[in-house]
């Protein structure tokens, strides 16, 4: 029909799908899911490095992990509010993660261990985030695309400072650099992981792409995550915890070991190290907050009966 | 010459409550609040790096920022004890952020038209970080305060619990800002429904000479663990 | 009459009055008092150094500690059972300290804020302790005296304690020593005040005489408890805070500074450094407890049902 | 030869239980379960300090107790996940106890009959304070279990949260060890009225490996601030 011509038209013209333009139902829930998912997984991944800013080991680096845990809270609030176009309300998500029905990214049901584990995520995790962002600032729904491009900008801020930190532990004391390695060993495999399952058994992914919600494969993603990450590896002087990694001519690509993906179902299933911790914490500071949301709206309601609008 | 304690003692009042603000991070009531916590307990942190790395040079032994902050224990630190009080309830939280910003603000206005340009570039920078914290505890105050009544039996506990370790505040040199830190205050308790809570009885201090509570040793344990374990290292 | 003057018989044989004898109402009253504060002290008594055991430096130290608060939960216990001998219940009596109508020993309002100050509790409280306590071992109330005489032997093995910490402090690192030296000064004269008022200021100390409660006079103990300090300070190589502390060959007794007794009666009002702490720690242990005794109260019940005696 | 980390993981299970046990001194909820809790914790202590100056030996690096206990990051700490989570909660320490004593009573019975002369004489006289752990943790579980509404329902809680973390206990070579719990525990659970959890789904490890929780560098940054701040020092 028409309405469905006119967004399809959008679509293949690699416009800008908008709030009030028509759109197909399953296009709104796939993108409502995604988004959703996405603000979730900025709101609980504000945990496991939250878990270090007092312990942060100088003055400098705890200002700088306190500003990149806030980001990640304004990375929330946009996410949110881009689904919120959509006709969701944020509470309704939030209960749907207090729930347990929507999901966040398994990444963040891993513990951080060590201080080195702050450097690890930003460079490997927010490294692979975004190689799995960049193309979504073109996603075909405008909000998001546009919420994507102010993200991705702070995400490569917080690579560099993964990056940086990793660094001079590699260059520091050799508890330090031990400490750097180890926190890479366990953060690798997870990190790939995060592209999803092979695109063999991808279940959404063909129909994301054919809307342009999704640009490039997962199998296309992690392939360029870790061709990016060897070079950055060697920089640092710390190795990939993976024999079998190396240069292959033929596909120009480096070939690799591929994640566990049994152990990506099972975290993502809810039996990984932290997910009881997290969506708990989650769910405790949500239920101890309460009281302070009741009063602040029940202050705006008095407000709003002793100063009617416009007084 | 600008002492180098109490340098040493604005530092750390700015340091411990950047540390209990941290603290909040990932558990705040609201998002928006999470966001807000965070940028107070950064300029409080920004703050206390100025300040120590001052303190640092007046006293002339080459101690950085983070020597001092990472390097000293309890009993070498001059922050008052109101800083250091734990705060597991948002309502404690408000209430020493308002008694905090509204004695910063003054103090720094004032140190900001002093003689010393380092000290006063400082606190020209910093008052008006002070001022956005105090209309920002004084909101929560009054929405808590004249909220629903959980939340005022909360924010009057909270209230009435902190009050004694204000009077730590205005000893000495800093005395006279008094009347000005309770012009703010008791406007805002009035605006918040709240009770002023009576001067007199019991006025814990000690904090500026480095007897605190036994809570901040617990604090410094945690915020020290890395740097300590890891002598001489650069991060 | 007959039964006042065979209890003042007693008092005058220096036998012991047992709970089944007559005696005068404020006799009671007072015993009552004084044993109830003696077992609030040792329950408040665990929170300041409980506050080290996590921290105790050595694992042998650790071990040492926590065994000395536990054995002050121990005295708490012989204490309250003492008291109930009079025919008061241990839930009134912890009822009378919860909601602050009585009392327990001032020393336990200053707070301990560094290891050493576990060292000069053991040396100085405990000390003051048991030159307050040994007379109190031949008190005239039966139940009291014999309580005494066991926490006394106790208390004795947790100065010598005390004084061991302190030594091993003293004679090691420069930063030990201070730290040593450090609690000491914090400690000596809230010590000194333990013994209370001065004689011509003390309110029940004649009466208590009288009866054979009490035997000694405050500044009596108060002068024993300094020359004893003085010789064993030498052994330790640390000062006591008191520049006009010196032998007095007429009196043939050290002179000394006296504590503020201004500032004594200030923390028996409540406004020491750690009143409200203490009291609302015990306070919320009591409270948080309350279902934990609620259920062992439900099962004992079903259990009498269930199998009745003999059964 | 006996394996030195395998004897430091039973003294870390001794230890981190130990100091998580000492944690309730002055705060359990009636003064016989403090004198009761400060026991257990004495035991476990006890056993941890053999264990780990055993286990210094089998090194043979010259590590004392105190080194092995204050020197080492968690990620060198091998006891099980199990010992370090927090327990605010009296129902997840009786829990916790419940199934550590009806775990290390049959380890140390089996150890006490071993070939190695030094871990059997420890092992026998730990094997005795297990029992009466044991006898605690059931008389409690029984109570609460079958107490009020209240203590029912913690207790279930307490015990279905930690039931996937006693899988740990039987890794590697303590597996057959599991028949003999699960036939003390679910007796015990049975006695109190409890459901026991199904087996399956989340099996949580890694302690013994040195992975532990994000709880664990928490309980060790205040149990070694002291020590690790005066190198060196004899206390």
């Amino acid at each position: 029909d028409h309405l469905q011509g006119y967004f399809e038209a959008i679509i293949e013209a690699d416009q800008k799908v908008e709030p009030r333009d028509w759109m197909p139902d399953d296009y709104r829930r796939s993108l409502v899911r995604q988004i959703a998912q996405h603000a979730h997984s900025e709101i609980i991944g504000m945990q496991p490095e939250g878990n270090w800013i007092t312990r942060a080991p100088s003055l400098k680096r705890k200002a700088i992990l306190l500003a990149k845990v806030q980001d990640e809270a304004g990375h929330g609030l946009y996410l949110y509010a881009a689904a919120e176009t959509l006709g969701v309300s944020r509470d309704e998500l939030v209960e749907l993660l207090l729930s347990g029905r929507q999901k966040y990214s398994s990444i963040f049901n891993y513990p951080t261990l060590t201080w080195a584990d702050v450097g690890a995520i930003g460079w490997l995790v927010d490294g692979a985030a975004i190689v799995n962002q960049v193309p979504l600032c073109r996603c075909s729904y405008g909000p998001y695309a546009r919420a994507m491009i102010r993200i991705c900008k702070e995400e490569s801020f917080h690579q560099r400072q993964g990056f940086e930190i990793l660094h001079t532990l590699a260059h520091g004391t050799p508890a330090q650099r031990e400490m750097a390695q180890d926190a890479v060993n366990r953060w690798w495999y997870p990190s790939l992981a995060m592209f999803g399952p092979p695109d063999s058994d991808s279940t959404h992914s063909e129909r994301s792409m054919a809307w342009k919600i999704k640009r490039f494969s997962n199998d296309e993603l992690r392939q360029r995550f870790v061709d990016m990450c060897v070079q950055q590896a060697s920089v640092l002087t710390l190795s990939l915890p993976d024999p079998d990694l190396r240069w292959n001519a033929e596909r120009e690509h480096y070939d690799f070991t591929q994640p566990d993906f049994d152990e990506l179902m099972q975290v993502v299933k809810g039996n990984g190290p932290c997910n009881r911790q997290r969506i708990e914490h989650r769910r405790r500071a949500h239920s101890e907050g309460a009281w302070v949301r009741e009063a602040a709206a029940a202050y705006a309601a008095k407000r709003a009966v002793r100063e009617p609008a416009g007084v | 010459m600008t002492d180098f304690e109490y340098v040493l003692g604005l530092g750390d009042d700015a340091l411990v409550a950047a540390q209990r603000l941290a603290q909040w991070a990932a558990r705040a009531p609201e998002m928006e609040e999470d966001i807000a916590l965070a940028n107070i307990a950064l300029d409080q942190l920004g703050t206390a790096r100025l300040l120590l790395t001052y303190a640092g040079e007046l006293e002339g032994a080459d101690r950085t920022e983070d020597d001092l902050a990472y390097l000293r224990d309890d009993r070498d630190f001059h922050n008052c004890l109101l800083v250091e009080l734990p705060e597991q309830d948002f309502a404690v939280t408000m209430a020493k952020l308002l008694f905090l910003s509204a004695y910063q603000k003054p103090l720094y206005d004032r140190l900001a038209d002093s003689g010393d340009e380092r000290l006063s570039a400082i606190a020209a920078k910093a008052r008006k970080e002070s001022a956005y914290h105090l209309d920002h505890a004084s909101l929560w105050t009054v929405r808590l305060g004249d909220g629903t009544d959980e939340s005022h039996r909360r924010m009057q506990d909270a209230v009435d619990r902190l009050w004694p370790y204000t009077h730590e505040l205005f000893e000495g040199e800093h005395a006279d800002l008094r009347a000005q830190w309770l012009a703010t205050v008791e406007a805002v308790l009035a605006d918040a429904t709240l009770t002023r809570p009576a001067d007199g009885g019991w006025t814990p201090g000690g904090g500026r000479q480095g007897l605190h509570t036994e809570h901040l040793s617990y604090l410094l344990a945690e915020m020290q663990v890395v740097h300590r374990a890891h002598p001489g290292a650069r991060w």
